[in-house]
């Protein structure tokens, strides 16, 4: 219980230095490290594979994609980000203290439910479920990933008057 | 057993919610694009969250484990979009800054 | 056979990318066509042995597809909305590569859309609710003009959000059921309705799908996205693709899946009329056609939640009726400003007048989708309103029924704002040249002209045949 | 025969009114085939004295295309075909060179058209179309009059149309009633609002019978529209009808009895009608002026005659309808001949023409000696008819169609004397004898008003005696009634010659009446239309107009001020909200999830 809770405590302090660091890199590799301890906390909710995924494809290729937006945008200099560190720290002070608040309130609360639990096993072989039982699912993705292409095809081609 | 679960999936929803509160946040606040998406991205991790968690307190890991690769499959499209709509008004505009991507009022 | 209605966009996607040389863009708009027409015709024909024969693929995947009456109206408004949609890109789009592209992306929307309207399965739903959203993304940005991308980016960020939204709420629901099919969350909102889990769940599903449908106050991206896409992408956009991913969806998850829970129905009728009121004023000063049209679509779906939110058969049929009616009048007015946006380069209504005179077509097919949009008989959209009305009326919603005929008013008002700014009154010197538009606009504009007459002409046939069983379904 | 010969007796009229509009050069001739095979059907059908019924799917909602044929409708079409066929053919000569010849004979056809439909129709709503029908025909036909005729025009469609609304209130009423629309089916109970339903259905009828106070139109067209319009519609055609719904309604529908007041109500209409009309027509002094008075006076007998209620005066008035029709319809077409001969129907201008106009004189004498009801012309004993009915009911009715009777008389000695004989005119030296197609409809109706007179218990046996449910067994009008009447008609001769004598003129022989102490002013103000209840109207109208615009200017200005201001304010407003920042767009979704979610969960706690 108690790896669970440190895991859980690092899953928001992570998510909540990408929110708030200012220099998108570092923004970008507090995402990746978010991903690897929810990848973490996965593993623990016994979806080893799922985990593995959130690992490699979000924590690697997400990553990648906005390591290289972020090298296209331009990194910024360092007296910028002096300079925009007061003005973001007057907005986003306030977003630990949320944090913060919201997790006392939260866990203050007694939550007691009652799950419904499958009567009989259950498959629970995820590549059966995914080759076998959800088809249609593989069918979505393979047209998103086909569409995926297109755009990509389309947004990043280069301009002409480049 | 129960009330431990019952605990468990408590506990790992207060650490999804305030990821997300972390998320909407940074998504209305911050004026740069790439960080709003980022702040999607948070979103997104709620989700997966969520998801494999309900399928374990239920004792569907198996399901809830396809729903989640799905999911990541359908979000790094999602996140490759963004991104690439970004980099185009970013050719427009030689920033990224969403204050001037207000154009459309009204 | 209903796995075709995917597999063959598919198929056709995959053949039109493959490396080889040749008229590849002639050959898509006619494969585009041949689908989308073939998939109203064989609607409105009903081939029993189509719709009822084994499918062939289902010894190889698992495509837990069905169809109802309610799925028919849908597919037919897909069919007729894509064709004229890629007709007026074939006429807006000159290039081949872009047509081609746009094809290619229009036919993933209708993998999408097909898919939507077919499933069974509530994840698979947000699956393919994300292949039309992400076709629609890439479809607004595809030309890369700087407010395009802002309207998508904004898509993109809303629509996001109610993806979250939705998927949590299929979390929420995957506690109690324990499969993500239709038939088993339905049990599960049957037997555990008084969880405050549920609720929430619901809840969540609901508002998410309001931001896709773009209802008041969940409605931000949809001004932007409409009046910024690419003429032809409008038509896609505003005719079906939020429709179904939107309100076809809560209609279905509404009636079939959650059912009258908690007080789901007033919400409806809230929102509803909130999205009604609220559309059609901002619709009233308005400047840019498009936005005009943007905003009418709002009000308009806000008449379809209304009759879904009063909950009796003439109401939902109602509802469906609207749905379609609006699906083909909003695509023609879209497809008119299309028209004007080619001609005359601006969708400003206040530097244009006196257009009429030039495009008599666009002007003609312009009027009777006013007239269909505002409710005046004999267009479609009287009988639905009327129905509409009338089911609200029944229940005892009488100021909502009020304040229904009362925007009527509003919105013939705006829509005629249009017709005397752009196609009455004075040409300006600078359009003087002006002609009509191409032969690919004038002939979708026609035909969904015609359509609109003809459902209202043969409104009492259609009644009886046609959506007495619709609303019979939900029963 | 089959029923579907009813349809053609609309379709022929129809077909060939569309032809003539087309074929402008044949416009006669296809008129005459088309009315004369009208004539033709009617005739057969009549003979045939069946009862035939056609109906077809039509609108729905009880609402049918039904026609029905029985022994009053087939009376009615052969005398309106029959109508039709000699206007036609007077029509060829009387037209001959004007403007509009093409657009007259189209809408002469389909008023016939129109007119058959509405007899034929057994179904209130059909009746109803029909009845519209012929209003607008009637308007086109006499708009095609000229410019003045134009305003005649809209207030007859004004006055029609009312009254016309009139009519339709009662059928929703008596649908309401009964829950059916199918005349013949309907037997509507005379309680309050049966009524009701009685007195608009009335209205709609005597209207178009042309009866007071709904008449003010027929003098104006007289002189405005085409002649032979004036013959066939108001004259014949309009009576018939009229007065053919006013039977059908007291008769069958209704089932007026003696006792019942709207009885009363119907007679006095009628004297009323009977006594100004022809207290009007005393005093004009122009041939078609003073005629269409009479077409308008004759009503009242009929309608006096119905309303009575009995036996006798039902038969009496339906007599009179069809006599009226004949002499009434021959009148008008001497004053056409005479008009065309010598271009003025303006009695100053006028006189001694009998010796030029040998032809159309004796017709003219006949007819006159009709309407006056001199024996033995037709119109005697429909007229005695009626006043044994009306003696039998009060003896005022009968002294006031007996005062009807005398002016009647009197007017006509003065026309007669003024137009045919007297002096002549030096203008009219050169006058001939009208064209042959003119006199020959002439003729004929004067042979038969001669013969209905001679004959007239064959033909009350023939054409009315079968209307009536009951047996009606005519006896020998009573020998003090007669006596009066020749009392009374001496009388008007001898007023005549005094008035001669004294005024030195026939035109001036019923001066004295004109100019009599009371009567002198209410005449003068009438002749300026004070009292025509459309000019009334008009005023009312103006000034309630005026009224309303005053009131609409003030709702006008609130209506901007408050509603269509406050509109845009409103519109601004949510522009001004949507700053194109997609961070409040978020906003607003998440505040209203939230407010969804306390609702959601409100109505469950609930």
């Amino acid at each position: 219980m108690t790896i669970n809770i440190i895991i859980i405590t690092a899953l928001v302090t992570s998510a909540l230095w990408t929110a708030m660091t200012v220099r998108l890199l570092r923004s970008a590799v507090g995402l990746a490290i978010t991903s690897a301890i929810l990848a973490i906390l996965m593993f623990r909710l016994c979806s080893p594979i799922a985990a593995v995924f959130e690992l490699s494809v979000c924590a690697g290729l997400i990553f990648a994609i906005f390591i290289s937006a972020i090298t296209v945008t331009g990194r910024i200099t360092n007296e910028q980000i002096v300079l925009k560190k007061k003005l973001r720290l007057r907005r986003f002070w306030l977003l630990p203290v949320i944090v913060i608040i919201a997790a006392i309130v939260l866990t203050q609360i007694h939550f007691h439910a009652i799950f419904n639990l499958p009567a009989q096993p259950v498959e629970n072989n995820v590549k059966i479920i995914l080759w076998n039982m959800r088809h249609l699912d593989l069918l979505g993705q393979v047209v998103i990933l086909l569409a995926g292409a297109f755009g990509v095809v389309i947004l990043f081609k280069e301009w002409k008057n480049d | 057993m129960t009330n431990d679960m019952s605990q468990l999936f408590w506990m790992c929803s207060i650490g999804g919610i305030l990821v997300f509160i972390i998320g909407i946040y940074c998504i209305l606040v911050t004026f740069n694009l790439i960080r709003a998406i980022i702040g999607l991205e948070l979103l997104t991790k709620t989700v997966t969250l969520f998801l494999i968690l309900a399928g374990y307190v239920t004792g569907r890991t198996g399901l809830a484990q396809a729903l989640a690769i799905t999911l990541i499959v359908i979000e790094v499209v999602v996140i490759a979009i963004a991104a690439g709509v970004i980099l185009c008004v970013f050719r427009h505009n030689k920033t990224i800054d969403v204050k001037l991507l207000r154009n459309i009022k009204g | 056979m209903l796995s075709l209605f995917l597999l063959l966009p598919l198929l056709g996607i995959i053949a039109l990318n493959l490396p080889y040389k040749g008229k590849k863009d002639t050959v898509a708009l006619l494969y585009v066509l041949l689908l989308s027409v073939g998939q109203a015709i064989v609607v409105l024909f009903h081939p029993a042995n189509f719709w009822h024969m084994p499918d062939f693929w289902g010894r190889f995947f698992h495509l837990a597809l069905y169809a109802d009456n309610l799925t028919l109206v849908l597919i037919l408004s897909i069919g007729i909305v894509m064709s004229a949609a890629v007709l007026v890109a074939w006429q807006t789009i000159s290039e081949s590569k872009s047509r081609l592209n746009f094809i290619n992306l229009a036919l993933v929307a209708l993998i999408g859309m097909n898919g939507t309207v077919l499933l069974t399965d509530i994840f698979s739903l947000y699956v393919f609710l994300e292949v039309t959203a992400i076709s629609s993304f890439i479809l607004i940005a595809f030309q890369r003009d700087l407010n395009a991308l802002e309207g998508a980016f904004k898509y993109i960020v809303l629509s996001a959000l109610a993806t979250i939204m939705m998927l949590s709420a299929i979390a929420a629901l995957l506690l109690f059921s324990g499969d993500t099919s239709f038939a088993s969350v339905s049990q599960a909102v049957k037997n555990n309705c008084c969880n405050p889990i549920i609720i929430f769940a619901i809840t969540l599903f609901v508002c998410g799908l309001f931001i896709k449908g773009g209802l008041v106050p969940f409605h931000g991206w949809l001004p932007a996205a409409y009046s910024a896409a690419p003429a032809a992408v409008s038509v896609l956009l505003a005719g079906i693709v939020t429709k179904v991913a939107g309100i076809y969806v809560l209609i279905r998850l509404v009636r079939d899946v959650f059912g009258p829970v908690g007080a789901i129905n007033d919400i409806l009728m809230i929102v509803g009329i909130i999205s009604i009121i609220i559309g059609a004023l901002a619709a009233l000063k308005q400047d840019d056609f498009k936005k005009i049209l943007a905003y009418s679509s709002i009000s308009q779906v806000g008449y379809i939640i209304l009759g879904l939110g009063c909950g009796s058969p003439l109401g939902i049929a109602g509802a469906i009726f609207h749905l379609f009616n609006h699906s083909i009048f909003k695509s023609l007015l879209f497809v008119n400003s299309a028209a004007v946006e080619k001609q005359t380069g601006s969708t400003d209504i206040n530097k244009m007048g006196g257009l009429g005179a030039k495009m008599p077509f666009s002007n003609a097919s312009c009027l009777i989708a006013t007239f269909s949009t505002a409710g005046i008989p004999p267009a479609a959209g009287f009988w639905s309103k009327l129905m509409i009305i009338i089911a609200l009326w029944q229940n005892g919603y009488h100021a909502y029924a009020a304040v229904a005929i009362l925007v009527s008013v509003i919105t013939l008002a705006y829509l005629l704002a249009i017709q005397r700014k752009v196609f009455f009154g004075i040409l300006p010197d600078e359009l003087k040249n002006i002609k009509e538009a191409g032969i690919w606009i004038v002939l979708p504009a026609a035909t969904l002209a015609i359509i609109i007459i003809g459902v209202g002409v043969f409104f009492p046939f259609l009644f009886n045949s046609f959506l007495v069983p619709v609303s019979n379904f939900f029963k | 025969m089959n029923a579907n010969i009813l349809l053609m007796l609309v379709i022929i009229p129809l077909v060939a009114a569309i032809l003539i509009l087309a074929i402008r050069r044949l416009s006669e001739i296809i008129a005459l085939l088309a009315t004369g095979s009208m004539l033709i059907i009617a005739i057969a059908l009549f003979r045939q004295n069946l009862t035939y019924s056609l109906s077809l799917p039509w609108a729905g909602f009880g609402i049918e295309f039904i026609f029905r044929l029985y022994h009053f409708s087939a009376f009615i079409l052969l005398a309106i075909t029959a109508f039709a066929f000699l206007i036609v053919l007077y029509s060829c000569s009387f037209m001959h060179g004007k403007n509009y010849v093409n657009q007259f004979y189209s809408y002469l056809l389909i008023s016939a058209a129109m007119a058959n439909g509405a007899v034929l129709a057994d179904n209130f709503v059909l009746l109803l179309f029909f009845w519209e029908g012929l209003l607008v025909t009637l308007f086109g036909l006499i708009a095609i009059g000229g410019k003045e005729a134009f305003r005649t025009a809209t207030k007859m469609f004004i006055i029609v149309g009312v009254s016309d609304l009139c009519l339709m209130i009662g059928i929703g009423l008596v649908w309401y009633l009964t829950g059916t629309l199918t005349i013949s089916k309907i037997t509507v109970p005379l309680n309050t609002l049966g009524c009701t339903a009685f007195i608009l259905l009335m209205i709609g009828a005597i209207s178009k019978g042309g009866s007071m106070p709904f008449h003010s139109w027929i003098p104006d067209a007289a002189v405005d529209a085409p002649l032979p319009f004036m013959a066939f519609l108001p004259a014949s055609l309009e009576k018939l009808l009229g007065i053919y719904l006013l039977a059908r309604i007291t008769l069958d529908m209704f089932k007026l009895t003696t006792g019942s007041w709207l009885s009363i109500l119907l007679m006095t209409i009628g004297a009323i009608t009977i006594l100004l009309a022809v207290m009007m027509a005393l005093i004009q002094k122009d041939y078609k002026k003073l005629l269409s008075y009479h077409a308008i006076s004759q009503v009242g007998y009929m309608i006096l005659g119905i309303g009575t209620c009995l036996p006798i005066g039902i038969i009496g008035g339906l007599f009179h309808m069809i006599n009226n029709a004949l002499y009434k319809s021959c009148l008008f077409l001497t004053a056409g001949s005479v008009e065309k001969q010598t271009g003025t129907t303006d009695l100053n201008k006028l006189g001694g023409l009998w010796s030029k106009m040998p032809v159309t004189a004796v017709c003219f004498l006949i007819t006159a000696a009709s309407i006056s009801g001199v024996p033995p012309f037709n119109g005697f004993f429909s007229k005695e008819m009626i006043y044994d009915a009306a003696m039998e009911r009060h003896p005022i009715f009968y002294i006031a169609a007996l005062l009807g009777s005398f002016l009647t008389a009197a007017s006509f000695l003065k026309l007669g004397h003024a137009a045919f004989f007297g002096k002549r005119n030096q203008e009219n030296e050169n006058t001939k004898e009208a064209s042959l197609p003119m006199l020959i409809p002439m003729v004929i109706i004067a042979a038969i008003c001669v013969l209905f007179g001679l004959y007239h218990r064959s033909a009350v046996g023939t054409f009315l005696t079968p209307i009536l449910t009951e047996q009606f067994v005519e006896h020998d009008a009573s020998v003090l009634l007669v006596t009066l009447t020749a009392i009374v008609l001496i009388l008007a001769v001898i007023h005549h010659i005094i008035g001669t004598e004294i005024h030195g003129g026939g035109v001036k022989a019923a001066d004295h009446i004109h100019h009599a102490p009371v009567l002198g002013g209410i005449y003068d103000k009438a002749e300026k239309r004070l009292f025509d209840p459309y000019e009334i109207g008009l005023k009312i109208v103006n000034v309630i107009s005026k009224i309303l615009s005053f009131m609409d200017k003030a709702v006008d200005w609130i209506y901007n001020s408050m509603t269509v201001n406050s509109a845009y304010a409103a519109s601004d407003t949510i522009k001004n909200l949507n700053t194109g920042n997609y961070s409040l767009y978020i906003i607003w979704s998440l505040a209203g999830g939230v407010i969804v979610l306390i609702m959601m969960l409100k109505g469950f706690g609930s």
